[in-house]
């Protein structure tokens, strides 16, 4: 499911992401320790495609998406990022000058459909904004651009005078779309952006992300917390838990047949609506590890239900095992864990 | 829904819940009935401003200004068999706090906003506690702990002196169930008690609300917006749109033998694990109006893929039983015919 | 907590030294040096002044010397209590302050309290009645008592005092305890006399406070952890009592540190309207006579005890806070 | 990190349907509002606040007042006369003889022989008509060009000594006239003055907010630490320190420096503050990816979503100006006479026996707790109106 481009190609490798937030505290504000954020994350994404990254809240993947973007500069790791004409840059440590012109080829849809447009602003203002800054001086280029780009995610080009406070959340979020878009960009990183809106809306969104994708050949880093979503909408998944990647796969493989015991935990937790597939779920016990103290070994030992001494000790790396699935499991090959497969 | 297997504990009928604004009136509630039933959990579900929050606030008679109940009975059956009708109570009256934490408790949403920051828990919830039952407070704090051991909070006899902003999520709407059960109510209204949480401690919190009701045999207002939640979690469905009830009934009819239009796409176009990855849903056109410009007729009208000109836009469909077995009802005219009374909806 | 504590104190510290040096300037700022407005004074009364007596002042307060060295040399006497000489009155600071300090932090302490207990259930009432005639009125109150300055609210009193009353409103002691030594008697008195000036003071405070409250009490009426006292059973003015104003107080007690710096600048006009034996009238006389030393004094010994009272009521507001006291910051 | 999961509306559900933004978002269908810029829907929501609108015109009047002070003054204010001191207002009579014709009476002092204060009496038979656009004292209007017209005078008299609208000091300086003099000073004490403490209040609270680290933190402590100063004491010792040979201008400009080097921290919080939370926001990230450079998301993104708080927050600042000026005159060392404000004014009532012998020089405190109070409601509008999306 590769959307007919060429397979091979990458557009996106991080390397070794690291992300600490320093923890000050006391009079002097000195640093007393840090929040691992994003701890040791690496991951590529194809041309074409669409890698979700999926985790509960506070395990980073947020904060991997920012220093993607460079709107945090990462501690440590690159953040490798091909153009199409093939020439490769680094995110991570590229001068901030340099950054302002990189930046059109990778564009952001936020959460919130509220903040993330300026109320003082029209919308043929905040979607020429890019435009504008970017050299397009002509109003009626800009204008032209405008509307082709309001009529591509569904709005209506006469409504371009109009103010954010006249639409809905579902509009809004379209809104931003088409900002992203303005630049003709070729990765874009979509943090939560169905999240804010009412579920009958949702789908909308999600439909016109995948026929967006199809139509203009985009590349999307989606980042979510709600599974569903990213069945529907991703290629591959990559599932985080406290700053580290634990699975990276297929999407239906991940979903049918999990190697990491967090991810089938968290496929287990998802309410199926379907009254008649109640069942026994993996209920995990306690809380989420504390990314500024974290365990021993595998972060996620203390709540693992197969766990080994093993795991207390050594933190397993992320490896293929069979069928091209990374975990970072000691036991992935040991183990039979379970899906959401209908069948 | 069939009478004779479920004793009602509590009924809605007709309830109405208008906020009266300088703007003008939104009604947020706008003629919610159902029926709870002993020992079952009921589910309202439905999205942003459907009124499942209002109607749930409104049965406690929690609404607040320039929120105001202006019709309906909220009739609910005391232990010793009698019925109390609780809209004829005044708002914050002596009989209604009797029943309140004490035959009716209340969850919400968001478990840090919902304690004071300023108490500590154990202060919060042996308040409960002797509010409704004649013990002293080293019986009430031994209860207190007893609960927090209950709903599974380790180390409970430390944690009592803690406050509320100590603990994590997941602990705190724990601790928020423990004071909703501190005084056995016979029913717990629900109010999207895992929407703030993570999926694996909705897991925890879910498993311990089905453990909990099959203990103590309570009934259980469960309201969200989930329908994944509500098909794991309820055994009778009301489905709300804009302040109406369009459908209920038990939860294998709702899922496999919808008949409302909303509620069918409801259960179609939200995404779901159980999908094909990639593909696209059908969806429901447009947003939710605000329930000051209710569309006139069926306010599900303009979204509805079988809207019949003329009559679900002229007249107000009512709720009614779908066969004789009136176990399933709807609020359609897929179902039935306009009678003439409803057009008076029309202004 | 303790890091808290910590910054508090020493921010305490660096106000005091913003306040010295402010005080140094304002003694510095008259043309000429205190000696010659010593000789200047000495003249106007007729004497005069030796030419090595004045050398000698000028070597002994150190005036030859460049200011940081003369700031430093003032400090250190300050520090071992020697508040310096009074120009005016030819007598050591100390003297001539006296008793005044304390009747000032009476008459401030008074009046903070007038603002706390009229501010603290007017602000309440007004936020659990919104829009009620109650509300309406206490708002209406409220805007009055913060247009009118309160300098011109005890002129205004002193007029009607005076007119209908046929009253000399202003003092703190009848006649007859003036210059009496302290005695129960004079307490009782200096009691009799203090509620007026410490109501005049209190409500240009209050009705700030009220606004204060009453902005905070309908922020958190509404919040989630209402409705659940209110589900619990609670009786509505327990629910209120215990859990919403519990959570305004926090930010109208923090108000506090800022209302003694506004009290204690207050008083000292409305001392001075209401002829008042406190610190203020005798600021405003050495002012205007230029008796800088006694000036500097004053505005150092207020904004001294100003900022432990801020301090102390930081501290205060830190301990009642289960946030701040528990978390380690 | 953010990742917190709100609500499908991210309002606490229903709850939300009773605040301001719902119920803008109803009125979405209306085209009118749907192109309406902030500044229009400011305007429509400050225009529902009817006491703050009041208290705007009432502002305005004052200011008019202020610029042709010397036109509705028709008395010298500076003219002192012995002969006329502590005259009491006189009062206007509209009808003679049954005929509309306003006139005042003339007025006749003596010495009262048991008392030895002045007693004034009207005459009844010497009535001098009121004309508009009288001849009276020059001055230069508005700066520009000398003229000696006046609103009101006398027919056949000068008004100097005839009308006696809020009756005469110690000196027998026309009181009316004097007030008109003074608002000029008083209310342009306290605008200097705010835009003094607006250029403080914005450059380091802007510094603050946008830099952050540790010129956030000195600045915040130096704020902190001037509003834990009695305030009053120090202006006093200021003032008092100025010297005594400056001119009324060099004064006026020193007395608004040293109140607005005290009003500039309120301004610098909210400055600071709305920095802070705009800084976090989405849009302004947006703004930032998308290639806008650091001038741009400043002055199209940042100052236009806060220029409305203040102006909010320097209306409110205002009347604390003012009312430093006038404490400060009053007290005598603020403006000091010849120059004319409204704590100079005051300064006349000061004490008992002033105020038992000509209370009307109490009438001063009228047009100061007005415009005070006008000010508050006006800032207070303002505020509300201020972000018109509702939060």
């Amino acid at each position: 499911m590769m959307n007919g481009h060429d397979q091979s190609e990458t557009i996106l490798e991080v390397k070794n992401l690291k992300k600490f937030f320093p923890i000050r505290r006391g009079f002097l504000q000195r640093v007393v320790g840090e929040v691992r954020a994003v701890d040791d994350v690496s991951f590529t994404i194809k041309r074409g495609e669409t890698l979700s990254l999926v985790g509960e809240s506070g395990c980073g993947k947020t904060t991997t998406s920012r220093c993607i973007m460079r709107a945090l500069t990462p501690t440590e790791g690159d953040v490798l990022f091909r153009l199409e004409s093939g020439e490769t840059f680094n995110m991570a440590t590229q001068p901030k000058r340099q950054l302002r012109g990189l930046r059109r080829h990778i564009q952001m849809i936020f959460q919130d459909p509220f903040s993330s447009l300026n109320p003082r602003m029209t919308l043929f203002d905040i979607i020429g904004e890019p435009l504008l800054v970017n050299g397009v001086k002509s109003h009626d280029e800009r204008t032209d651009r405008v509307s082709e780009l309001l009529t591509l995610v569904g709005l209506r080009p006469e409504h371009m005078q109009r103010f954010p406070h006249a639409f809905s959340g579902g509009q809004r979020q379209r809104v931003g779309i088409a900002r992203a878009l303005a630049l003709n960009p070729s990765l874009i990183v979509a943090d939560e952006p169905v999240s804010a809106l009412d579920v009958s809306v949702q789908a909308q969104i999600l439909n016109l992300m995948l026929d967006l994708q199809d139509q203009l050949g985009l590349t999307y880093l989606f980042v979510a917390h709600d599974l569903s979503v990213v069945k529907h909408i991703s290629d591959r998944v990559a599932v985080m838990y406290v700053g580290k990647i634990v699975e990276v796969a297929e999407t239906k493989k991940l979903f049918d047949f999990p190697k990491h015991p967090y991810t089938e935990a968290l496929l287990s937790a998802v309410p199926k609506p379907d009254p008649r597939l109640r069942s026994e779920r993996i209920v995990l016990e306690g809380d989420v590890a504390d990314p500024a103290n974290p365990p021993s070994g595998c972060y996620f030992h203390p709540r693992c239900p197969y766990v080994i001494d093993r795991c207390k000790a050594e933190t397993p790396p992320l490896r293929e095992v069979e069928g091209g699935q990374l975990v970072a499991c000691h036991r992935a090959e040991e183990l039979t864990l379970k899906g959401v497969s209908v069948n | 829904m069939s009478n004779e297997q479920h004793e009602v504990i509590l009924s809605v009928n007709n309830l109405k819940t208008y906020f009266f604004q300088d703007e003008g009136t939104v009604k947020a509630v706008d003629g919610a009935s159902f029926e709870v039933y002993k020992g079952r959990t009921l589910g309202i579900v439905g999205e942003s401003g459907c009124g499942k929050s209002v109607t749930a606030r409104s049965i406690l008679r929690l609404e607040e200004k320039p929120g105001r109940i202006v019709d309906g009975e909220i009739t609910l059956l005391r232990e010793d068999n009698s019925t109390i009708e609780l809209t004829a109570l005044k708002q914050n009256s002596r009989d209604l706090r009797a029943i309140r934490g004490s035959d009716i408790a209340l969850i919400f949403q968001e478990p840090m906003t919902s304690f004071s920051a300023h108490y500590t828990i154990g202060n919060q919830i042996i308040e409960m506690i002797r509010l409704h039952q004649n013990v002293t407070k080293r019986e009430a704090k031994d209860l207190t702990i007893e609960l927090l051991r209950r709903v599974g909070i380790p180390k409970p006899e430390r944690r009592i002196d803690e406050y509320p902003f100590q603990l994590s999520g997941g602990l705190r709407q724990r601790v928020m169930i423990a004071m909703a059960l501190a005084n056995n109510p016979r029913i717990l209204i629900a109010d999207e008690p895992t929407t703030a949480l993570d999926v694996t401690t909705q897991a925890q919190i879910l498993d311990l609300l089905r453990q909990l009701q099959e203990d103590t045999g309570m009934s259980v207002i469960l309201i969200t917006h989930d329908m994944g939640v509500v098909a794991e979690m309820c055994d009778d469905v009301v489905v709300m749109y804009l302040g109406r009830v369009v459908e209920t009934g038990p939860v294998d009819d709702i899922f496999h033998n919808p008949q409302h239009p909303y509620t069918r796409s409801l259960l179609t176009s939200i995404p779901s694990v159980l999908a094909e990855p990639r593909t696209k849903l059908p969806t429901l056109t447009g947003a939710i109006p605000h329930p000051y410009n209710r569309p006139q007729g069926c306010a599900f009208h303009p979204r509805c893929s079988e809207f019949m000109p003329g009559k679900c836009d002229h007249f107000t469909p009512h709720l009614q039983a779908l066969d004789a077995s009136g176990i399933q009802h709807v609020s359609c005219f897929l179902h039935h015919e306009p009678v003439a009374e409803s057009a008076e909806h029309i202004s | 907590m303790l890091a808290f504590f910590i910054r508090r104190i020493l921010l305490g510290i660096v106000t005091v030294w913003a306040i010295s040096v402010i005080s140094f300037i304002v003694i510095q700022l008259p043309p000429g040096d205190f000696v010659d407005a010593y000789i200047a004074q000495i003249a106007s009364t007729g004497g005069v002044v030796a030419t090595e007596t004045a050398d000698q002042l000028r070597s002994q307060y150190g005036i030859d010397q460049p200011l940081p060295v003369q700031y430093v040399k003032w400090m250190s006497r300050i520090l071992r209590g020697d508040l310096g000489v009074s120009l005016e009155f030819r007598v050591p600071v100390r003297e001539v302050i006296g008793d005044r300090i304390w009747l000032t932090m009476a008459v401030s302490f008074g009046a903070i309290l007038v603002t706390w207990g009229l501010a603290l259930p007017i602000g309440i009432y007004s936020a659990v009645k919104q829009y009620s005639i109650g509300d309406y009125v206490a708002t209406f109150i409220g805007f009055i008592g913060l247009a009118i300055p309160n300098f011109l609210l005890a002129l205004i009193l002193m007029y009607f005092g005076f007119k209908w009353f046929d009253l000399n409103v202003g003092g703190l002691f009848s006649a007859e305890y003036r210059i009496a030594p302290w005695s129960w008697a004079k307490v009782w008195d200096l009691i009799k006399h203090l509620p007026l000036p410490v109501l005049i003071l209190g409500l240009g405070g209050t009705a700030q406070l009220i606004r204060i409250m009453r902005a905070n009490l309908l922020d958190e009426l509404h919040k989630p952890y209402v409705i659940t006292a209110r589900a619990k059973g609670l009786s509505e003015t327990r629910v209120i009592m215990k859990y919403p104003v519990r959570a305004a107080l926090n930010p109208f007690a923090s108000t506090m540190g800022y209302l003694i710096p506004f009290v204690v600048s207050g008083s000292i006009i409305v001392a001075t309207v209401l002829s008042l034996p406190t610190i203020g009238p005798t600021l405003l006389r050495a002012l205007i006579a230029q008796d800088m030393f006694l000036a500097g004094a004053i505005i150092l010994l207020l904004g001294v005890l100003t900022v432990i009272g801020t301090i102390l009521s930081d501290l205060l507001l830190m301990w009642i806070d289960p946030r701040i006291r528990l978390e380690q910051h | 990190m953010t990742e917190t999961i709100s609500s499908p509306t991210g309002l606490p559900a229903e709850a939300g349907a009773t605040t301001p933004a719902v119920v803008d978002e109803v009125l979405l269908s209306e085209e009118r509002i749907a192109v309406a810029s902030q500044r229009q829907l400011i305007w429509w929501r400050f225009r529902k606040h009817r006491l703050a609108v009041i208290s705007g015109v009432i502002i305005i009047l004052f200011y008019l007042v202020a610029i042709f002070a010397n036109f509705l003054a028709y008395a010298d204010p500076t003219l002192t006369e012995a002969q006329r001191s502590f005259m009491p207002p006189q009062p206007i009579h509209l009808f003679d003889n049954g005929t509309f014709r306003p006139h005042v009476l003339g007025v006749e002092g003596a010495r009262d022989p048991q008392t030895f204060k002045r007693v004034y009496v009207e005459n009844p038979e010497d009535i001098r008509p009121l004309r508009l656009f009288a001849h009276g004292y020059s001055y230069k209007f508005l700066g520009l060009f000398k003229t000696d017209i006046h609103l009101i005078g006398v027919d056949g008299a000068a008004a100097e000594e005839s009308l006696f609208l809020l009756g005469t000091d110690q000196l027998g300086r026309d009181m009316f006239s004097r007030l008109m003099i003074a608002t000029r000073i008083s209310m342009s004490v306290g605008l200097v003055g705010v835009v003094l403490s607006l250029v403080l209040g914005v450059t380091l609270g802007g510094l603050s907010g946008l830099y952050g680290g540790v010129v956030d933190i000195v600045i915040q402590r130096l704020i902190e630490i001037i509003r834990s100063i009695p305030t009053i004491p120090l202006w006093m010792g200021l003032a008092a320190a100025l010297p005594r040979e400056w001119s009324v201008v060099q004064v006026y400009f020193a007395i608004t420096i040293i109140i607005s080097l005290i009003g500039w921290t309120d301004l610098a919080r909210v400055v600071r503050g709305r920095f802070l939370s705009l800084r976090s926001e989405d849009f302004v990230l947006a703004a930032e990816l998308a290639g806008a450079g650091t001038m741009r998301i400043l002055f199209r993104h940042m100052v236009p979503s806060f220029l409305s708080h203040i102006i909010a927050a320097m209306t409110l600042a205002l009347p604390a100006m003012i009312i430093s000026e006038t404490a400060l005159s009053f007290l005598g060392l603020g403006l000091r006479p010849p120059a004319i404000s409204w704590g100079v004014l005051l300064q006349g009532g000061q004490n008992i026996q002033a105020i038992a012998n000509a209370p009307w020089l109490l009438i001063v405190a009228i047009p100061v707790i007005i415009a005070i109070l006008a000010f508050n409601f006006l800032g207070d509008g303002l505020r509300d109106a201020a972000d018109p999306y509702g939060r």
